[in-house]
């Protein structure tokens, strides 16, 4: 059997299969559901062949299953992520109720993911995608928690992207008459000259997947209320299921050849235009989403808006359209997954033994859960941006390609700021959860089981390696690029060459801060497990006055009182309100509609008669 | 014997008049049973003649030995074929999940099961029949089927809903019997053939004023907006299998004269875009008062109407692929709808004003159900890989071959509203927290469960490899745009 | 002759015009009567002049009864259109079934809500 | 306010319907010529005696060429006495003393009823029996028989209509109509079609099945309208 439906077919039967046995245990259930997608990965990385495809008609349309170097790229986060995962998740979900729809939702969703990335036709692009998102819903509710609040906007605007992609796609196939991505492409359908619809439309279609401002607001509240083990998915991979879409749209806009006739100034123009607005776009949402991380007080929902702005850094990068730009952008997308799956993972395991992610009730966990701080420690230097680690390299990259090929100097500066922001929260989540003194509650917890302790350290392990070598990273990245419309993407193993034709040669750079670096955390993470004194970060003086008992004054509530402060107006505006009161606008509107059945049978009939009526008068020009 | 089209109505007929002798005589149960083996009989006979109407193409039966137009002829067209078929599915698994229905049982089965059998003979004939005036018949005995049915519970506002129906209903039967008699005095035959290949004859006033009549008469069966106001109550008030069998069969009949009436007897422009926005302005109002609904079979009667005005839609567009489309969705309404019904009227079935809120916490007790339910709600909803999906998808592939745009926009929209309330119920059902005291819960029998169980597979299977039904759609759509085969088919008859 | 002509000319108004008359006064009946009865009454009334309709529109000038009998077989060409009589028969067969189940209709309604007024009859509405 | 709107828009309604019939010129000849044959009246009219020896055309059209209609409206028919008992349906135990009339009729009345009703049967069976002869047939004589109930109904207070008989009558007249149609079928024409010889011209027995369905039809429509009724007039009266 051909290897693209064979990695599908194991992984739906085995999400099948992990339905019915999650009936009888939910270990077995978890071990099945590692075991498909560990064989997947396992076929996707040895038996398909780059380039390779398949053709097949489905209803009388027909679908080609491909790999390409784009895909492979993409490929590489999902499944390596989606491996890591469902082993996580093994222990992380082991007490917990109904655990085998959990496990056939998130395996569907790594079957859709990956279906998305072998979809070398709109049709099957969108049915996988729709499959993940449907299954990614379920997941989110799984909880029964905010199933209302949370689980219908998520859908809604799911829908929203969903649809608007739909009419794309069913536009391309009227003007071009193909479902074929690739003839699409030929065809001109991305670029601007024919139809200005089609673009926009999948741009917002995958926007808010990749949670851009103005659709990002369904994001916070999902992947905090998603189960933690899959909000690493959902964060790491899910989302660059959108990154994909919008470079493919983005990257052969930009890169389309616009010399010629007439309306190509035209075309032109407004492709210089939605360039803006979506590098605007990004970078309002990483301000933004930096902003409420402040001031959060779950590690779990600062972990949430953290990933929406990186993803704005992302949406940047791409709108650039400019080599290096994109190059930052794909970056940063594969190395968000790794660092955002691994704090995810650090969350789980705290919040599996710990109890809870508020950071007012817990802190100094570093001598309790070594490991799992160590990977914290790691990831988040990679999430600010601090060398050696692969954050910097695609942010460093980021800023050039802004600064010397687009000349977007504002841009620069709201990212640059967003950025330096980060350094806050991220300082926060550490010192949060891990340093500090030891409080009372946290005296039982112990460090999470090794199922959880080896995905987590391999993400680690991958962040050094990758911070290191970037050139592991870049080399896919470039014959990936080359799909997307770069020509002559040159890369050598971690040789970056800036505009300036410099040559920073990253690997002795890397490997010598590499060891410095974590040579230090290692001094650190060991002194802080040997013994100092205990003091509970409540016993502080309060200058006569008598706490209440009750009375939380960790140091944590408030961390950022002052800068909140400053950034009071930011946070008052918020785009959730006016989703919030568009949809209750339209709510009264149907209300007021629905009233014409007014219940008695004689309007009724009275209405029957008006139409005949109005059908009868304009009869003669209605129907000759 | 050899199968012919006239078995859907002759054996009904024959079964219909017996039953009352056989279940007084012989034993009460035949009362329940014959139906259902005359409902099997007609999904027999449906597969024997698809396979035969896929080599002949037509296949034309004379009633009373008389060749169009001096007689009523049954046409079995890939077409016709196509609905009668599903009808019959349908029409079966609503005997299958009525059976033993304990509240049925309580008040007159024996009637019920009569009246459902009918039901569903009535709309097989409006679907074969090829004569304009019979068609009308056929359509009174479905409506007067519907009608008791409707009001078939006396705990229920039954009878309100039924005098509603009753009231719309008479106003179309008078406005296709005007028609009717119009078209006569004009063309002097009553065979849909003829009259297609001679309409172009009557005068233009005449043939407007004829065709505002019909589309108005049938646009009542059709449920199309303002003329649905009897929906909304007919379907909520009937019993569940019964707004299944409204959903399936008693609206497809309704559509499928519609159809016949633009694309066959009069092909005017503007009846098409009749089409379009009617069932543009019925979708969009539908699904808007489906919204806020709290009793959940109101809401989905209104999504049932909202579909219809859909279906509209695609066959407004009238190329091949939105004819596909509209007979797809056709399938899937008939499908889903019923599924959603059926597994609804477990869900509420001891709760009198079928609150959706009394839903919570049943995805635990009655988990199979619910999953059939959650499993219509994202199949109806256009979700892939359920087979929702592909009908919208050709739907909407036609729409954007003929540049509509904005039309696409706002089935989207809608399709978004659809998304909410579907996915509020299924939520409710599954994490929403019991309000009131504890309801009884009936767990279905295993019948009844068979039935569901084989609509959720066919759900899954047509969505998972929608090839087993295209082939018989596209069949059906060549059949429809076809005018002059069908008009030779029927009057070349008497040759043979 | 002439005074043929106006005969006929009465005739035709008074049998269109009275059919149509009947359909108005019933679709009165139906919009603005608020007795279930009446409205019943209404809807047979506008069926009343469908057929009355129906049939007119069978009839020819100085026609005969469609019916052969021993001695006037060669009356073929002075004959009535026999299929709207045919049809009506039909229709009005089917138009009584309806009343009968309007009826037992407005009797159910008429227990269930102890009174037979349409505007107060609406517990199914929106 | 509504009674306005409704005036103008029946004034509308009857505009176009007089407008519409103005084109359809009453007592107009829109045959033609029934030899031509163009028309389907033609082909009936000139046909109907050689083909089928009916001498009313109208009953040959209701039975034998349009009897697929016929059928279906016979089953309306039951189909109304059918829905009529699922909607009037009452269970046993709420079930009462039927008090149909409130006043006893008249002697005068009683004894007329019964003087008439042997002579209104007799007449209705007269009319469906020659249905194929003289004006009338099937409906117009079961319902001549049905007012003759109607008559026992209202001036007995105690008249039974004979459910048991009742159901009889109309299965098996149903029952005669289908078999004689699938008797068609199963000699190899089609469903319906006029199986036995066609017989001479005004006679009684001619036609071939066509009276025989007549009459079934009689028997039929008298039963089911009687059964309408009977089932109207037994309504308990709210107390």
């Amino acid at each position: 059997m051909n290897s693209f439906f064979l990695i599908l077919l194991i992984l739906f039967a085995g999400a099948g299969l992990s339905f019915v046995l999650g009936k009888i245990s939910s270990i077995i259930s978890g071990t099945v559901a590692f075991l498909s997608i560990a064989a997947a990965s396992a076929l996707f990385f040895t038996q398909i062949e780059m380039g390779s495809f398949i053709e097949f008609s489905l209803g009388g349309i027909q679908l080609q299953w491909g790999l390409n170097s784009y895909g492979y790229l993409f490929g590489i986060i999902v499944l390596g992520l989606g491996t890591l995962a469902s082993l996580y998740s093994i222990s992380y979900m082991q007490n917990k109720e109904r655990t085998s729809g959990f496990y056939f939702n998130f395996v569907l969703v790594i079957a859709g993911m990956t279906g998305i990335i072998f979809a070398n036709d709109f049709i099957s692009f969108f049915i996988f995608w729709e499959i993940m998102t449907w299954a990614s819903y379920l997941i989110i509710i799984y909880s029964g928690k905010n199933v209302k609040k949370i689980g219908i906007k998520y859908m809604i605007f799911s829908a929203i992207g969903a649809y608007s992609m739909l009419t794309a796609i069913v536009m391309i196939k009227g003007q071009y008459d193909t479902f074929l991505i690739s003839d699409a492409i030929n065809a001109g359908a991305f670029n601007f000259i024919d139809n200005i619809y089609i673009p926009i439309l999948l741009l917002i279609g995958f926007g808010v997947k990749a949670a851009t401002m103005p659709l990002h607001v369904w994001a916070p509240g999902a992947y905090n209320n998603a189960p933690t083990s899959f909000t690493v998915i959902f964060s790491g991979a899910m989302s660059k299921m959108g990154v994909l879409g919008m470079g493919l749209v983005l990257g052969h806009m930009f890169t389309a050849d616009r010399s010629g006739s007439l309306t190509n100034f035209f075309s032109g123009f407004s492709v210089i235009y939605l360039q803006q607005t979506i590098g605007w776009l990004g970078g309002i949402t990483a301000v933004i989403a930096t902003l409420y991380a402040l001031i959060q007080d779950d590690a779990k929902k600062l972990l949430a808006y953290s990933s929406i702005a990186q993803l704005g850094y992302i949406t940047v990068g791409l709108a650039t359209g400019t080599k290096l730009g994109v190059m930052a952008a794909l970056f940063l997308a594969v190395v968000h997954g790794i660092f955002k799956g691994a704090l995810f993972m650090v969350v789980g395991a705290v919040e599996r033994q710990a109890g809870t992610t508020d950071m007012t009730k817990i802190s100094g966990l570093i001598r309790k859960m070594p490991f799992t701080f160590l990977t914290a420690l790691i990831s988040i230097i990679a999430l600010a941006g601090i060398p050696p680690l692969g954050g910097f390299v695609g942010k460093w990259m980021l800023y050039e390609a802004l600064i010397t090929e687009s000349n977007s100097y504002f841009l620069v500066i709201v990212i640059f700021f967003s950025s330096t922001a980060a350094f806050l929260y991220s300082y926060r989540f550490l010192f949060g959860l891990f340093l500090g003194q030891e409080e009372k509650e946290t005296e039982q917890v112990k460090e999470a089981p090794i199922t959880m302790i080896i995905p987590m350290l391999v993400l680690a392990i991958l962040l050094v390696i990758t911070g290191a070598f970037p050139g592991l990273i870049f080399s896919p990245i470039a014959t990936a690029m080359e799909f997307i419309g770069f020509k002559d993407v040159t890369w050598n193993m971690s040789v970056l060459n800036n505009v300036w034709g410099n040559e920073m040669n990253l690997t002795y750079l890397g490997i010598t801060i590499g060891v410095v670096f974590v040579s230090i955390f290692a001094f650190i993470t060991l002194k802080g497990l040997k013994g100092t004194r205990y003091v509970g970060t409540k016993d502080i003086s309060t200058s006569g006055e008598i706490p209440y008992e009750n009375e939380n004054l960790t140091f944590q509530i408030n961390f950022f009182q002052p800068f909140v402060r400053a950034a009071a107006p930011m946070y008052k505006r918020s785009m959730n309100k006016i989703w919030n009161e568009l949809g209750n606008g339209l709510e009264a509107l149907f209300n007021f509609t629905r009233k014409i059945y007014t219940g008695n049978g004689q309007t009724y009939a009275l209405f029957v008669v008006i139409f005949l009526v109005l059908m009868l008068l304009f009869k003669d020009t209605l129907f000759v | 014997m050899v199968i012919s089209p006239v078995h859907y109505i002759a054996v009904p007929l024959l079964a219909a008049f017996t039953i009352p002798l056989l279940s007084k005589y012989i034993h009460k149960e035949l009362a329940r049973i014959v139906p259902g083996i005359v409902l099997l009989y007609s999904v027999f006979v449906s597969i024997v003649l698809m396979m035969q109407v896929s080599e002949v193409g037509v296949i034309s039966e004379k009633i009373a030995g008389w060749s169009a137009p001096w007689g009523i002829n049954l046409m079995f067209t890939p077409f016709s074929g196509f609905l009668a078929s599903l009808m019959s599915v349908v029409g079966f698994l609503i005997w299958l999940y009525s059976y033993n229905f304990k509240k049925i049982e309580q008040s007159q089965s024996q009637k019920y099961h009569i009246l459902q059998m009918m039901m569903v003979t009535g709309a097989i004939g409006i679907v074969l029949t090829g004569d304009i005036f019979n068609l009308f018949v056929f359509m009174e005995i479905t409506a007067i089927t519907a009608y008791s049915l409707t009001s078939f519970y006396r705990e229920r506002d039954g009878a309100e809903a039924g005098f509603k129906y009753l009231l719309i209903g008479s106003f179309a039967s008078v406005m296709i019997l005007l028609a009717v008699m119009i078209l006569y005095t004009q063309l002097g035959t009553l065979n849909m053939a003829e009259i297609a290949q001679n309409a172009h004859l009557i005068p233009t006033p005449l043939r407007a004023t004829i065709l505002v009549l019909f589309l108005v008469g049938f646009g009542i069966e059709a449920e199309m907006f303002p003329l649905n106001g009897w929906a909304p109550d007919a379907y909520s008030q009937s019993p569940g299998p019964i707004g299944a069998a409204f959903a399936g069969i008693v609206v497809k009949a309704g559509v499928y004269a519609l159809i016949r009436v633009i694309f066959t007897l009069f092909d005017i422009h503007g009846a098409y875009d009749f089409l379009i926005y009617g069932g543009l302005i019925t979708m969009i109002i539908a699904e808007t008062a489906a919204v806020a609904q709290t009793n959940l079979k109101r809401m989905l009667a209104y999504s049932s109407i909202g579909q219809m005005g859909f279906v509209l839609i695609a066959f407004g567009i009238g190329t091949k692929t939105a004819i596909i489309g509209a007979l797809f969705l056709m399938f899937n309404h008939a499908v889903i709808k019923s599924l959603l019904f059926m597994s609804g009227s477990y869900l509420t079935y001891n709760s009198l004003n079928k609150k959706i809120s009394a839903l919570a916490g049943l995805g635990k007790k009655l988990p199979i159900v619910s999953l059939l339910f959650g499993l219509g709600a994202f199949a109806i909803v256009g979700l892939p890989p359920f087979s929702g999906f592909w009908s919208k998808l050709y739907v909407l592939t036609a729409a954007a071959d003929q540049n509509m745009l904005l039309l696409i926009m706002a089935i989207l929209a809608v399709s978004i509203i659809e998304i909410i309330y579907y996915f509020r119920v299924v939520s409710t059902l599954y994490y929403g927290k019991q309000e009131d005291e504890e309801i009884k819960v009936q767990k279905p029998s295993i019948n009844a469960m068979v039935s569901m169980l084989i609509l959720g597979a066919t759900i899954i299977v047509v969505g998972v490899y929608p090839d087993i039904i295209t082939h018989f759609l596209n069949n059906a759509a060549d059949m429809l745009l076809d005018k002059a085969s069908y008009i030779q088919a029927v009057l070349t008859q008497n040759i043979n | 002759m002439q005074n043929f002509e106006q005969y006929n000319s009465i005739i035709t108004t008074g049998v269109y015009g009275s059919a149509i008359a009947l359909i108005l006064i019933g679709l009165y009946a139906v919009l603005i009567k608020k007795h279930l009865i009446k409205i019943v009454i209404g809807l047979s009334i506008i069926d009343a002049g469908v057929h009355l309709l129906f049939v007119a529109i069978g009839y020819i000038k100085g026609g005969t009864a469609p019916i052969f009998s021993p001695g006037n077989e060669d009356a073929v060409n002075k004959m009535v259109d026999p299929v709207p009589q045919a049809l009506v028969l039909t229709a009005i067969v089917i138009g009584f079934a309806v009343t009968a189940v309007a009826l037992s209709l407005v009797i159910r309604l008429y227990k269930h809500h102890n009174t037979a007024r349409i505007d107060q009859i609406k517990s199914l509405k929106w | 306010m509504k009674k306005v709107l409704v005036l103008v828009l029946l004034v509308i309604v009857g505009y176009f319907l007089t407008d519409t019939f103005n084109l359809i010129p009453f007592g107009e000849n829109r045959i033609g010529n029934p030899q031509d044959e163009q028309t389907v009246a033609g082909y009936y009219l000139n046909n109907t005696v050689e083909k089928t020896s009916v001498a009313n055309t109208v009953t040959a059209i209701v039975v034998n060429y349009r009897g697929f209609d016929t059928l279906g409206e016979v089953t309306v028919l039951f189909l109304a006495t059918t829905g009529l008992g699922s909607i009037l349906f009452r269970r046993k135990e709420d079930e009462e003393e039927i008090e149909r009339i409130n006043k006893p009729s008249s002697s005068l009345m009683q004894t007329g009823s019964r003087v008439l009703f042997p002579l209104i049967a007799l007449l209705g069976i007269y009319v469906f029996i020659h249905g194929h002869l003289t004006p009338g047939g099937g409906f117009q004589g079961g319902a001549i028989i049905a007012t003759g109930f109607l008559l026992m109904l209202i001036s007995y207070k105690n008249f039974k209509a004979g459910h048991t008989m009742l159901n009889w009558v109309e299965s098996l007249a149903g029952i005669t109509f289908v078999s004689i149609g699938l008797w068609g079928l199963l000699t190899g024409g089609t469903f319906l079609e006029n199986v036995l010889p066609a017989g001479e011209l005004n006679n009684l027995i001619s036609g071939g099945v066509i009276p025989i369905i007549y009459i079934a039809v009689g028997f039929k429509v008298a039963a089911e309208l009687t059964g309408v009724l009977d089932i109207l007039l037994n309504i308990k009266p709210k107390k």
